[in-house]
C-alpha cells in the first residue's frame, strides 16, 4: 500500500548482464525522512540496483515508484528531476576541475556557472558544514574532502533522496563520525537516504532500517535494533563468517626488507614520502594503515622499483636493492599483489595464461631461454587455477570475464608460485567477497610461515588487525611508531591516520 | 585474445575483413550512382583479372608495401604510431644509394653494406622520434610527422651535394649508380611475361616471418604486446616501458629502412628525384587493413597493389578518374577498423555469457556467488 | 582562338575519347596522351601539351585518349598507363613530363610499331627506334625574359620563383638570372623555390607563391619571374598588391592570355614553352609518315621557345631582345643550363 | 590500440598545476621578444626579420594553421584526438571553391565549412558511434579526403572556364580591411630606427589589408575560449574530454558533446580550407594544404590545449615558414645567429643553475655550432631553409612538452554505461 510517506519503492526490478544475473526480482520500500541502509557482499547486486535507480542504467523488468508515482528512467537526468542523488563507489569528479565546475555541471540552469554558484555552495558547504571551498582543484583535495564535494554535488541540485553507495569505504572512523553527523542533519531536513556499506556496525550506527542482498536478491529488511551485527552478516552470506585469525607469531630476526630513510619529492608541495624507516622480518606481516592517498602507493612504487625514491636506501636480505628495476626486484624473490587489479596486475584482454606470465616473463616455468615457453605456462596455469580455485572455464578465457575475486584468486597465485622471500600486497581482498576473502588470508598466513615477509597495506582495519604482526601507520607520507595488534583499537588507528583532528590540511 | 578451438570467434573474425569490403564497395557504387558515372563498367575493370605482368608487378608493390607496413605495425602493437616511415625510408634508401654508389666492396658485400646502412639510417631517423619521447615526452605522432618534412629537406640537400652528374639530356638527378654487381637480380614467377618479381621479395617474407616470430614467440615480444594492452600492467610486471619504446622505435625505423630497397637494388639503382615517395603512409592504412598481423598485412598489402594497379587502366578503360580508387581504399580502412571493433565487441559479450554458463553448469550451488561476479 | 586559354581544352574530360570525325574518316589517327601530375588544367606545361592536342583533334582529325599520372605512384604504373592507352588501340603516344623517361624506354621497345614521344627528356633511358624525345631550350627563352626584366626594373633588383627545386627548373633559373646579367650586370635577384622533391606542393601551392614574390617584392624586386606552374598564381596576386610598377613574369603559356583577368594587367610578359608545338608537330609528322626518331630540341631558333609580346608592356624593347635572340640563335651567346 | 602510450608524458601528472600564467608576465615576455627581434635585426642587418610584410605573411600563414588548430582543439576537449584534420581540411578547400564559384564568395566559406563538416561527420560516426580508436579513424579519413576531393574536383571543374580536374576557375575574393592612418608608418618603418621602426612594421602588419577570414579567425579564437571556458556548454563539452563517466552521471549527453566537438572541429578545419582556397589563393588546387592540418594538430598540442597557446603556435609557425619563404638567405640566417644565443643561454643555465650537465654541454654545443654556421656563412641553402618551421616547432615541443597536459580523457574510447 504505497502511501505518500513512502520515498522510493522498488518492485521486481531484475537486471541481467551479459551471462550475470545482477538483480533478481528485488523488493524495497523506503520510508521518507529515514535513512535506509542495503547491505551485501561484494557483487551482490547493491551499487547495481541504485544506478538503476539513478537511471544510469536500465532494468530488464520493475517498477520504480518515487513518491508514488510511477517513474521509469532513461537518464540520470530524469532520475535527478525526480530529486534524487547518487554519491557514487568510486568518485565521479574531473580532476582537472575544480570543485565549482564539478558541482555546477549538469546543473547550470540553477545558478549558472559563475558568482551566483560560487555563493550557492558557499552557502549549502557552510549550511551543512562540509567546509568545500569552490575555487580549489579537485586534483589537490584528499579523500574525505572529495567525498563531500561529491554529496555537496547532489544537495546543489537540491535532492530529496540520497544515495550514497560505499561512502565510508574510504573514510577513517572519525570522518565517518562526520559524514553521519551530516546525514542525521538531512534526515532532519526530511531528506531520505539511501545507504550502502559493508561495515554492519556502521550501518547498525546510522540505518533506520536495513535490506539485505544475496546474490541479487531481497533476502529481509530489519530493524537495527532486532539484529547483531553477527546475524545480519549471516543474513549477508547465507553462512558462518570468516574472521582473520592470527595464530602464535611466526617472526624471526631475519630483516626481509629494510627501507631506510626513504624519501620522496614531489613538485608540488610537501613530500610524498618523509623519510621514511621500516624493517620486515621472515615470517612477518607488517600492516600499514591509513588513509588512502597518504603514501602507501609512492611507499609500494619505490619498493617495486616502478619510481626512483629522491633519497633514501632500500635493502633486500643484505643486497642494496635501491637502484634496481622492477624486473630485477621481481626476479629477486619481491612479489606484487596490486591494489588495482585492472589496471596494474592484468591484461584484461589476454587470455589466463598469459596473465600468469605476466610480472614473471623471465622465471620458469614461462620461458625457455629469451623464448616464451607457452606450453609449460599453460600447465602452470591449469595447477594455479585448480590449486587455487579460480573460478573459470578453461585458461584460455580472457582475464576481463572473470569476476574481480577470481581475478585476484590468479594473482595471488601468480605471485605464490614464485615463492617470494617478500610479498607486498595492497589490498589484497579488496572487492572480494567473502569466500574469497578467506581463502586469500590463509594463502598469505602458510606462506608466512614458511617465512615470507610481507608488507601488508589495507583500507580494512579488521584486516589489518587480524593478519599483522605490527601495524604502522602512514599519515602524509610519514610512518607513523608501531602497534600492537593485539591491543591496538580501530579507534586508536583511525586518530592516528587522521592525525587527530587536523585532517584538513592532508588535503 | 583469442580462445582456443572457438569457431564462432573464427567466424566472427573471418567476417569483419568481408563484412568491409562489402561496406567499401556499397558505398564506393552510391558514389559513382550519385555522380552518374557507370557503376557497371568499373567493377567489370576493377576486377579484371590482371594479366600475367600486372600481377608481376603487383607482387612488386605489394613486396614494397610490405616492409613499410610491418615497420608501422610493429609500433601499433604497442601503441606507438610512427607516422614517420616515409621520412625514415627516404632517409635510408639515399644513404643506401650513397654508400653503395662508391662501391667500397666487392658486389655481394657491397650489397649486404647497403641493407646495414639503410637500416641504420631508417632506424636512425626514427630514433630521434624515439629519443624526444623518451627524454622529452614528445608524441611520436607530431615529431615523426615534422621529421618527414625534415628528412625531405635534408635529403634535398645532401642529394645535392652527392648528385652525380646528370645524363646527358635527363632532367632527373640522382646519387652515383650502384655497378652491376651489387645489385639484386629479379626471379622469373610467372610465364607469359618477361617482368620478373624483385629478388627482396624474398627480404619480405623473412621480415614477415621474423616479426611474427618475434612479437609472438619471444620475451621481448611478450612485453612488447603487453605494453600495448595495458601500459600501466606492462610496467608493473617489470617492463621498462621507456626503453621499449626506443627499441620498438629502433626496431621500426630499421625496417623502415627497407622500404626503399627492392626499388633501389632491383629497379633504379639509384636514389634520385625520381625515386618513389608516400610509401609510408600506405604503409599506415595496410598495417590496419592487415590488424599488424603477418599475414594478414601481407593479404592487405596484395589488395592494396591490386587496387592501385587497377586505377591506373580504370580511366582509360571507362573514363572516371582514378582517384574513385582512393575513395575505395580509404572507406576499406574504416570499414576494416569499424567491423573489427564492432567484432571484438560481440566477441567479448559472447566469451562472458559463455564463462558465466560454464561455470553455472560446472556447479549451480555455492559458486553461483562467484559465477555471478563474471 | 584555339591558343587561347585552357577552358577550350577543359572540354573534354581527361581521358575523353573524342572522336571528331572531321575529315580523314576511318583512318583517323588515335593518340594516347599520358600526363605528369597535375594533368589537363594545370595551367603550366601539361595545358600547354593537351593544347597541342586539340590543335591535331581540330586540324588532322585525330582521336584521342588522355589519362594522368597520380603522385608517388611506382614506376611500373607508368610503364602500365602507356601499356593500356596501346591496349585501346592508341598507337602514337604522347608522355608529357621526363618522368615518363624509363617508361618511354621500356614499352617503346616492347611495342616497336607505335610511336613514342616525350616531354622534357633526351636521355639514354628513353632512347629507341621508335621515340622523339622532344625538349625546349628553357633556358634560352627564360635568358630573353630576364633581359627584358633587367631592361624593365626601375631597381635594378629582380626576382625568381621555383615551384620545385627540380634540375629542369634551375635551367629556367639560369637562363633568367644570365639574361639580366648580360644587360645589367649589376642586377640584384632573389631566388625562392617553393618545395623540394619529392614534395612535388610547390607547383599547387599557390598560397607559398604569394608570400615568396610578396618578400621579394617587399624585399625591393619589382619584377618577379616564376616557374612554379599552379603556384604560380599567388605571384600574380601579389604583384597585382604590391601594385603599379610592379611586375610578374609568367612562364610556358602566355599567361597574360590564361591566368586570371584580374592579374593579366600585371604580367609583363611570358616565356612560352611551346609544348604544344611539340606535340603538334609530332602528331602531324606521325600522321604524315614523316616521324623521325631521336631528339629534337625547340629551342629560339625552332621557336619551340619564345618571349610573349602580348599588351605590348615590352615593345620598347624589342630591339634589343631582337638582338639577343638572334646572337643566341646564332650561338654567339651560349646560354648556361645551370646556375 | 587506444589513445597512445603515456610514457614520459607521466611527468605531467607531476608537473606543477600553475596553469595560469598572469598576464603581466606574457606581455613582459612579448615586449622582451620585439626588443631581441630588433636587437637581432639591427645586428644582423636583416631588415625583414620584423618588416610589416613578414609579420603580415606570418598572420596569413597563421590563419589556415591556427584555424585547424582551433579544429583539434574542439574536439579534443570533448576527448577526440582528431589528426583527421588534414583530411577535413582538404574536403573544405574543394568545398569553398565549388560553391564560391557557384554563388559567390561569402557562400564559398559556407561551403568549406559545409565540406569539413562531412569529413567530421565521418570521424564522429566512427570514434563516438563505433568507438574505433581515434588516430586510425583520423588516417582513414586522410586516406578517404583527397580521394574523394579529387574526385568531386575532376567532376565539377573540367570543363570550366580555366578549370581542370586539379584545379578550379578563380573564386571571386573577398574583402579585406585596413586600420585608416597605420599606413604612415611605412616611412617610420623604412628608417630601419632600433625598435621605433620594429614596433612600426609590427603594427602595421598587424593591422592593414587584413582578410575578412583573418579577422574571422581571430574572433573565432576569442570566441572559442569564450564558449569553452565561460559557458555551461563549454563546461559540459570538457568535461566528456575530462571524465566522461562523472559528465554521465550528472545527466550530460557525453555521446551528443562528443559530436558537437568533432563537428565544431570539422567546421573550423573546413573554414581554415575555405581559407586556403579563397584568400590565399582564390583557386582551388590540389594538393594545395600542404599538410597544414598535421602542422595545425602540433600548434595545438604545443598551444597546450589551449586557445591563446595554439594561437602563439600557429604563428610561430607562420612566422617562420614565412621568413623563409620571403628571404631565406639573411632572414634565417639572422635566426640561427638568434638561436645560437638562446642555445648558449639555455645551456650555461643547465650546467651553472640546474648542474644537468648532459643537456647543458648538449645545449651549448648545438648551440656553438650554430655560431660558427652563422659566423662563416652568410646565407644558408634552400633545401635546408625549408626544413626551419618543422624543426623550429620540434624544438619548441622538445623543450615545452613535459609541461603539457592533454584532457584527462583525450583519446579514450566511451561507451556508456561501462564507465568505473
Ligand atoms: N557493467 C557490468 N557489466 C557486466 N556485469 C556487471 C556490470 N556491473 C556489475 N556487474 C555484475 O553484477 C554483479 C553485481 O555488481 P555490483 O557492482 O552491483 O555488486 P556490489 O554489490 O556493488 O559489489 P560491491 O559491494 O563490491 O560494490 C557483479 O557481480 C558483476 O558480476
Ligand atoms: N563494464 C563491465 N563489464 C564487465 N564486467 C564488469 C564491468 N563493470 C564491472 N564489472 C565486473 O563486475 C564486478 C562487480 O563490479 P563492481 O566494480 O561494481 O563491484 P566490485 O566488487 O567493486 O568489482 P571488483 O570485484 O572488480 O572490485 C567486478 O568483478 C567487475 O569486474
Ligand atoms: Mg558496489
Ligand atoms: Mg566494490
Amino acid at each position: 500500500m504505497p502511501d505518500t510517506d513512502v520515498a522510493v519503492e522498488l518492485h521486481g526490478i531484475t537486471k541481467r548482464f551479459p551471462g550475470v544475473v545482477a538483480n533478481k526480482d528485488i523488493e524495497i520500500v523506503v520510508r521518507r525522512g529515514t535513512v535506509h541502509a542495503i547491505v551485501g557482499e561484494n557483487g551482490a547486486g547493491k551499487s547495481t540496483l541504485m544506478k538503476i535507480l539513478y537511471g544510469v542504467q536500465k532494468p530488464d523488468e520493475g517498477s520504480i515508484t518515487v513518491n508514488g508515482q510511477q517513474q521509469s528512467f532513461s537518464s540520470p537526468t530524469d532520475a535527478i528531476k525526480a530529486g534524487i542523488g547518487m554519491v557514487f563507489q568510486h568518485f565521479m569528479l574531473a580532476d582537472n576541475f575544480t570543485v565549482l565546475e564539478n558541482v555546477v555541471l549538469g546543473a547550470e540552469q540553477l545558478h549558472g556557472i559563475g558568482g551566483a554558484a560560487r555563493q550557492e555552495i558557499e552557502r549549502i558547504s557552510s549550511a551543512y558544514g562540509l567546509g568545500v571551498r569552490p575555487g580549489d582543484l579537485v586534483a589537490d583535495l584528499g579523500v574525505g574532502a572529495r567525498q563531500r564535494v561529491e554529496i555537496l554535488k547532489v544537495l546543489y541540485r537540491g535532492a530529496k533522496i540520497l544515495i550514497l553507495d560505499e561512502p565510508t569505504a574510504v573514510l577513517v572512523p572519525q570522518e565517518v563520525d562526520e559524514l553521519f553527523d551530516n546525514l542525521a542533519g538531512l534526515k532532519a531536513e526530511g531528506l531520505t537516504v539511501i545507504f550502502i556499506s559493508h561495515k554492519l556496525d556502521e550501518v547498525l550506527k546510522v540505518a533506520d532500517e536495513i535490506t539485505v542482498i544475496r546474490r541479487g536478491t531481497t533476502v529481509q529488511t530489519v530493524e537495527p535494533k532486532g539484529v547483531t551485527a553477527r546475524q545480519l552478516a549471516e543474513l549477508m552470506v547465507g553462512s558462518e563468517l570468516p574472521t582473520p585469525q592470527t595464530e602464535e607469531s611466526t617472526v624471526t630476526d631475519r630483516v626481509a626488507l629494510q627501507v631506510k630513510d626513504a624519501s620522496l619529492g614531489s613538485a608540488t608541495g610537501p613530500k610524498v614520502l618523509d623519510h621514511i624507516d621500516l624493517t620486515i622480518h621472515a615470517g612477518e606481516v607488517l600492516g600499514i594503515a591509513g588513509v588512502e592517498g597518504n603514501g602507501q602507493a609512492e611507499l609500494v612504487e619505490i619498493i617495486m622499483g616502478m619510481r626512483d625514491a629522491s633519497s633514501g636506501v632500500i635493502t633486500f636480505g643484505d643486497t642494496d636493492i635501491t637502484e634496481w628495476h622492477t624486473r630485477e626486484i621481481r626476479e629477486a624473490g619481491i612479489g606484487y599483489i596490486p591494489e588495482d587489479r585492472h589496471r596494474h596486475g592484468l591484461l584484461l584482454d589476454a587470455p589466463l595464461w598469459e596473465n600468469r606470465i605476466l610480472g614473471h616473463q623471465t622465471e620458469e616455468p614461462n620461458i625457455k631461454g629469451f623464448l616464451i615457453d607457452g606450453k609449460d605456462a599453460k600447465a602452470d596455469t591449469q595447477r594455479i587455477v585448480e590449486q587455487y580455485d579460480v573460478r573459470t572455464p578453461s585458461i584460455f578465457v580472457t582475464a576481463g570475464s572473470l569476476s574481480g575475486g577470481n581475478q585476484q584468486k590468479l594473482i595471488i597465485g601468480r605471485e605464490m608460485s614464485h615463492s617470494p622471500k617478500v610479498l607486498v600486497a595492497a589490498h589484497p581482498t579488496r572487492g572480494v567477497d567473502v569466500g574469497a576473502q578467506a581463502a586469500i588470508w590463509d594463502h598469505i598466513r602458510e606462506a608466512r610461515r614458511e617465512g615470507l615477509g610481507v608488507l601488508l597495506i589495507s583500507a580494512d582495519l579488521d584486516e589489518l588487525i587480524g593478519l599483522s604482526d605490527t601495524i604502522r601507520v602512514i599519515l602524509r607520507g610519514r610512518l607513523s611508531d608501531e602497534f600492537d595488534p593485539d591491543t591496538v583499537t580501530a579507534e586508536q588507528l583511525g586518530a592516528a591516520m587522521t592525525g587527530a583532528d587536523t585532517k584538513e590540511e592532508q588535503a | 585474445m583469442k580462445t582456443r578451438f572457438d569457431p564462432r570467434r573464427l567466424a566472427l573474425g573471418a567476417a569483419a575483413p568481408v563484412l568491409a569490403l562489402l561496406v567499401a564497395v556499397l558505398i564506393t557504387s552510391l558514389i559513382l550512382l550519385a555522380t552518374g558515372d557507370p557503376v557497371g563498367d568499373v567493377w567489370k575493370q576493377m576486377l579484371k583479372a590482371p594479366k600475367p605482368g600486372q600481377f608481376t608487378d603487383m607482387i612488386n608493390s605489394a613486396t614494397v608495401l610490405y616492409f613499410s607496413a610491418i615497420a608501422v605495425a610493429i609500433g601499433f602493437k604497442m601503441n606507438l604510431f610512427n607516422i614517420g616511415v616515409d621520412g625514415q625510408y627516404r632517409v635510408a634508401a639515399f644513404a643506401a644509394a650513397a654508400v653503395g654508389g662508391q662501391a667500397l666492396l666487392p658486389g655481394p658485400l657491397n650489397i649486404l653494406l647497403i641493407l646495414v646502412v639503410a637500416m641504420a639510417a631508417g632506424a636512425f631517423w626514427a630514433g630521434i622520434a624515439a629519443w624526444l619521447k623518451y627524454s622529452r615526452g614528445v608524441s611520436e605522432v607530431i615529431s615523426t610527422i615534422m621529421l618527414n618534412a625534415i628528412a625531405t629537406g635534408v635529403v634535398a640537400w645532401l642529394l645535392a651535394k652527392v648528385a652525380a652528374d646528370q645524363a646527358e639530356g635527363s632532367n632527373e638527378i640522382g646519387t652515383k649508380e650502384l655497378p652491376e654487381s651489387s645489385r639484386v637480380g629479379g626471379i622469373k614467377l610467372l610465364s607469359g611475361t618477361n617482368k620478373e618479381v624483385y629478388g627482396l621479395i624474398v627480404l619480405a617474407i623473412l621480415v614477415g616471418f621474423l616479426y611474427w616470430f618475434v612479437i609472438n614467440r619471444t620475451r621481448f615480444g611478450f612485453d612488447l604486446r603487453a605494453t600495448g594492452r595495458s601500459e600501466s600492467a606492462a610496467v608493473a610486471s617489470g617492463v621498462d616501458v621507456k626503453r621499449m619504446v626506443l627499441t620498438s622505435m629502433l626496431l621500426s625505423g630499421a625496417v623502415a629502412g627497407l622500404v626503399g630497397l627492392p626499388l633501389l637494388l632491383g629497379e633504379n639503382y639509384n636514389y634520385g628525384t625520381d625515386f618513389q615517395a608516400g610509401l609510408g603512409f600506405s604503409g599506415i592504412a595496410i598495417a590496419l587493413i592487415g590488424r599488424n598481423n603477418a599475414v594478414g598485412i601481407g593479404l592487405g598489402a596484395l589488395l592494396w597493389a591490386y587496387l592501385e594497379k587497377q586505377a591506373v587502366t580504370l580511366p582509360i578503360a571507362t573514363d572516371v578518374d582514378d582517384s574513385i580508387v582512393k575513395i575505395i581504399q580509404g572507406v576499406m580502412v574504416l570499414a576494416v577498423v569499424i567491423a573489427y571493433e564492432v567484432v571484438r565487441r560481440v566477441g567479448q559479450r559472447i566469451e562472458q555469457q559463455q564463462v558465466t554458463k560454464q561455470l553455472a553448469a560446472q556447479d549451480a550451488q555455492p559458486v553461483a556467488a562467484e559465477g555471478a561476479k563474471a | 582562338g584555339s591558343d587561347s586559354d585552357t577552358g577550350d581544352g577543359g572540354t573534354t574530360a581527361p581521358g575523353g575519347s573524342t572522336g571528331t570525325g572531321s575529315g580523314s574518316g576511318s583512318a583517323a589517327l588515335k593518340v594516347g596522351l599520358a600526363y605528369d601530375v597535375g594533368g589537363r588544367g594545370d595551367q603550366s606545361f601539361n595545358d600547354s601539351a593537351a593544347k597541342g592536342l586539340d590543335k591535331a583533334k581540330t586540324e588532322l582529325g585525330v582521336t584521342s585518349k588522355e589519362s594522368e599520372a597520380s603522385n608517388g605512384e611506382p614506376e611500373s604504373a607508368r610503364e602500365e598507363r602507356l601499356t593500356s592507352l596501346i591496349n585501346g588501340g592508341y598507337t602514337t603516344i604522347v608522355a608529357v613530363g621526363f618522368a615518363y623517361a624509363p617508361a618511354v624506354g621500356k614499352v617503346a621497345k616492347a611495342n616497336p610499331d607505335v610511336k613514342f614521344a616525350i616531354i622534357d627528356d633526351a636521355s639514354d633511358a628513353s632512347k629507341g627506334d621508335n621515340v622523339m624525345q622532344i625538349t625546349f631550350a628553357e633556358n634560352e627563352g627564360s635568358y630573353l625574359v630576364g633581359a627584358a626584366a633587367a631592361l624593365k626594373t626601375k631597381k635594378a633588383h629582380l626576382g625568381f620563383i621555383g615551384g620545385v627545386e627540380t634540375p629542369l627548373i634551375k635551367k629556367f633559373e639560369a637562363g633568367y638570372i644570365a639574361g639580366a646579367k648580360k644587360v645589367k650586370p649589376n642586377t640584384k635577384i632573389d631566388v625562392t623555390y617553393l618545395t623540394q622533391p619529392p614534395d612535388f606542393g610547390g607547383f599547387g601551392d599557390p598560397a607559398k607563391g604569394k608570400t615568396a614574390a610578396d618578400g621579394q617584392f617587399q624585399g625591393g624586386a619589382d619584377i618577379v619571374y616564376h616557374a612554379a606552374g599552379g603556384s604560380g598564381a599567388g605571384v600574380f596576386n601579389a604583384a597585382k598588391a604590391a601594385g603599379a610598377g610592379h611586375w610578374a613574369i609568367g612562364v610556358d603559356s602566355d599567361q597574360a592570355l590564361t591566368a586570371a583577368p584580374a592579374v593579366r594587367p600585371q604580367i609583363l610578359t611570358s616565356m612560352i614553352k611551346n609544348v604544344n608545338v611539340g606535340v603538334f608537330e609530332f602528331i602531324k609528322d606521325v600522321k604524315n609518315g614523316s616521324f623521325k626518331a631521336g631528339n629534337r630540341t625547340f629551342d629560339l631558333k625552332s621557336g619551340g621557345v619564345s618571349i610573349s609580346m602580348t599588351d605590348g608592356h615590352i615593345n620598347d624593347i624589342k630591339g634589343q631582345l631582337d638582338q639577343l635572340r638572334d646572337q643566341i640563335i646564332s650561338g654567339a651567346i651560349k646560354v648556361p643550363v645551370k646556375p | 590500440m587506444t589513445a597512445g602510450l603515456e610514457v614520459g608524458t607521466s611527468v605531467v601528472h607531476e608537473a606543477p598545476r600553475s596553469r595560469k600564467i598572469p598576464t603581466k608576465y606574457l606581455l613582459a615576455s612579448g615586449a622582451a621578444g620585439i626588443v631581441l627581434l630588433s636587437l637581432l635585426r639591427v645586428i644582423t642587418g636583416a631588415n625583414d626579420i620584423d618588416s610589416a610584410g613578414i609579420v603580415n605573411a606570418a598572420l596569413i600563414g597563421a590563419v589556415p594553421i591556427g584555424l585547424a588548430a582551433l579544429g583539434g582543439l574542439w574536439s579534443e576537449r570533448a576527448g577526440v584526438v582528431n589528426i583527421g584534420l588534414e583530411g577535413m581540411m582538404i574536403l573544405g578547400t574543394w568545398g569553398a571553391a565549388w560553391a564560391g564559384i557557384k554563388w559567390g564568395p561569402w557562400m564559398g566559406l559556407v561551403g568549406g565549412i559545409v565540406a569539413g563538416l562531412l569529413g567530421a561527420a565521418i570521424h564522429a560516426l566512427a570514434t563516438v558511434g563505433f568507438g574505433v580508436d581515434h588516430i586510425v579513424s583520423g588516417v582513414a579519413l586522410n586516406v578517404i579526403a583527397p580521394g574523394a576531393t579529387s574526385y568531386l574536383a575532376t567532376r565539377t571543374f573540367t570543363g570550366m572556364q580555366g578549370g581542370g580536374p586539379t584545379q578550379s576557375p578563380t573564386i571571386d575574393s573577398l574583402p579585406t580591411l585596413s586600420v585608416p592612418g597605420v599606413d604612415g608608418l611605412k616611412d617610420l618603418e623604412a628608417h630601419h630606427w632600433f625598435l621605433a621602426s620594429d614596433l612600426a612594421g609590427l603594427i602595421r602588419g598587424l593591422l592593414t589589408d587584413l582578410s575578412i577570414v583573418t579577422i574571422f579567425a581571430i574572433l573565432l579564437v576569442i570566441g572559442s575560449w569564450w564558449v569553452l571556458w565561460r559557458t555551461p556548454f563549454g563546461l559540459r563539452l570538457r568535461s566528456c574530454g575530462e571524465s566522461p563517466v562523472a559528465a554521465e552521471t550528472l545527466g550530460v549527453n557525453v555521446y551528443l558533446y562528443k559530436v558537437y566537438g568533432v563537428l565544431a572541429s570539422g567546421a573550423l578545419a573546413g573554414l581554415a580550407g575555405a581559407f586556403l582556397a579563397q584568400v590565399a589563393a582564390n583557386a582551388y588546387r590540389e594538393g594545395q594544404t600542404g599538410n597544414r592540418g598535421y602542422i595545425g594538430l602540433a600548434a595545438m598540442i604545443f598551444g597546450n590545449w589551449r586557445p591563446g597557446g595554439l594561437a602563439g603556435g600557429s604563428l610561430l609557425f607562420g612566422y617562420t615558414d614565412a621568413a623563409r619563404l620571403r628571404n631565406a638567405g639573411s632572414n634565417i640566417h639572422a635566426m640561427i645567429l638568434l638561436a645560437a644565443v638562446l642555445l648558449i643561454v639555455v645551456g650555461l643555465w643547465q650546467l651553472l643553475r640546474k648542474h644537468r650537465t648532459v643537456q647543458g654541454v648538449i645545449a651549448l654545443v648545438v648551440g656553438g655550432g650554430a655560431l660558427l654556421m652563422y659566423l662563416f656563412t652568410d646565407t644558408i641553402s634552400s633545401e635546408l631553409a625549408g626544413t626551419t618551421p618543422y624543426l623550429v616547432t620540434l624544438l619548441v615541443m622538445a623543450l615545452a612538452s613535459q609541461r603539457l597536459r592533454m584532457p584527462a580523457a583525450d583519446g579514450k574510447i566511451y561507451r556508456r554505461g561501462e564507465g568505473q
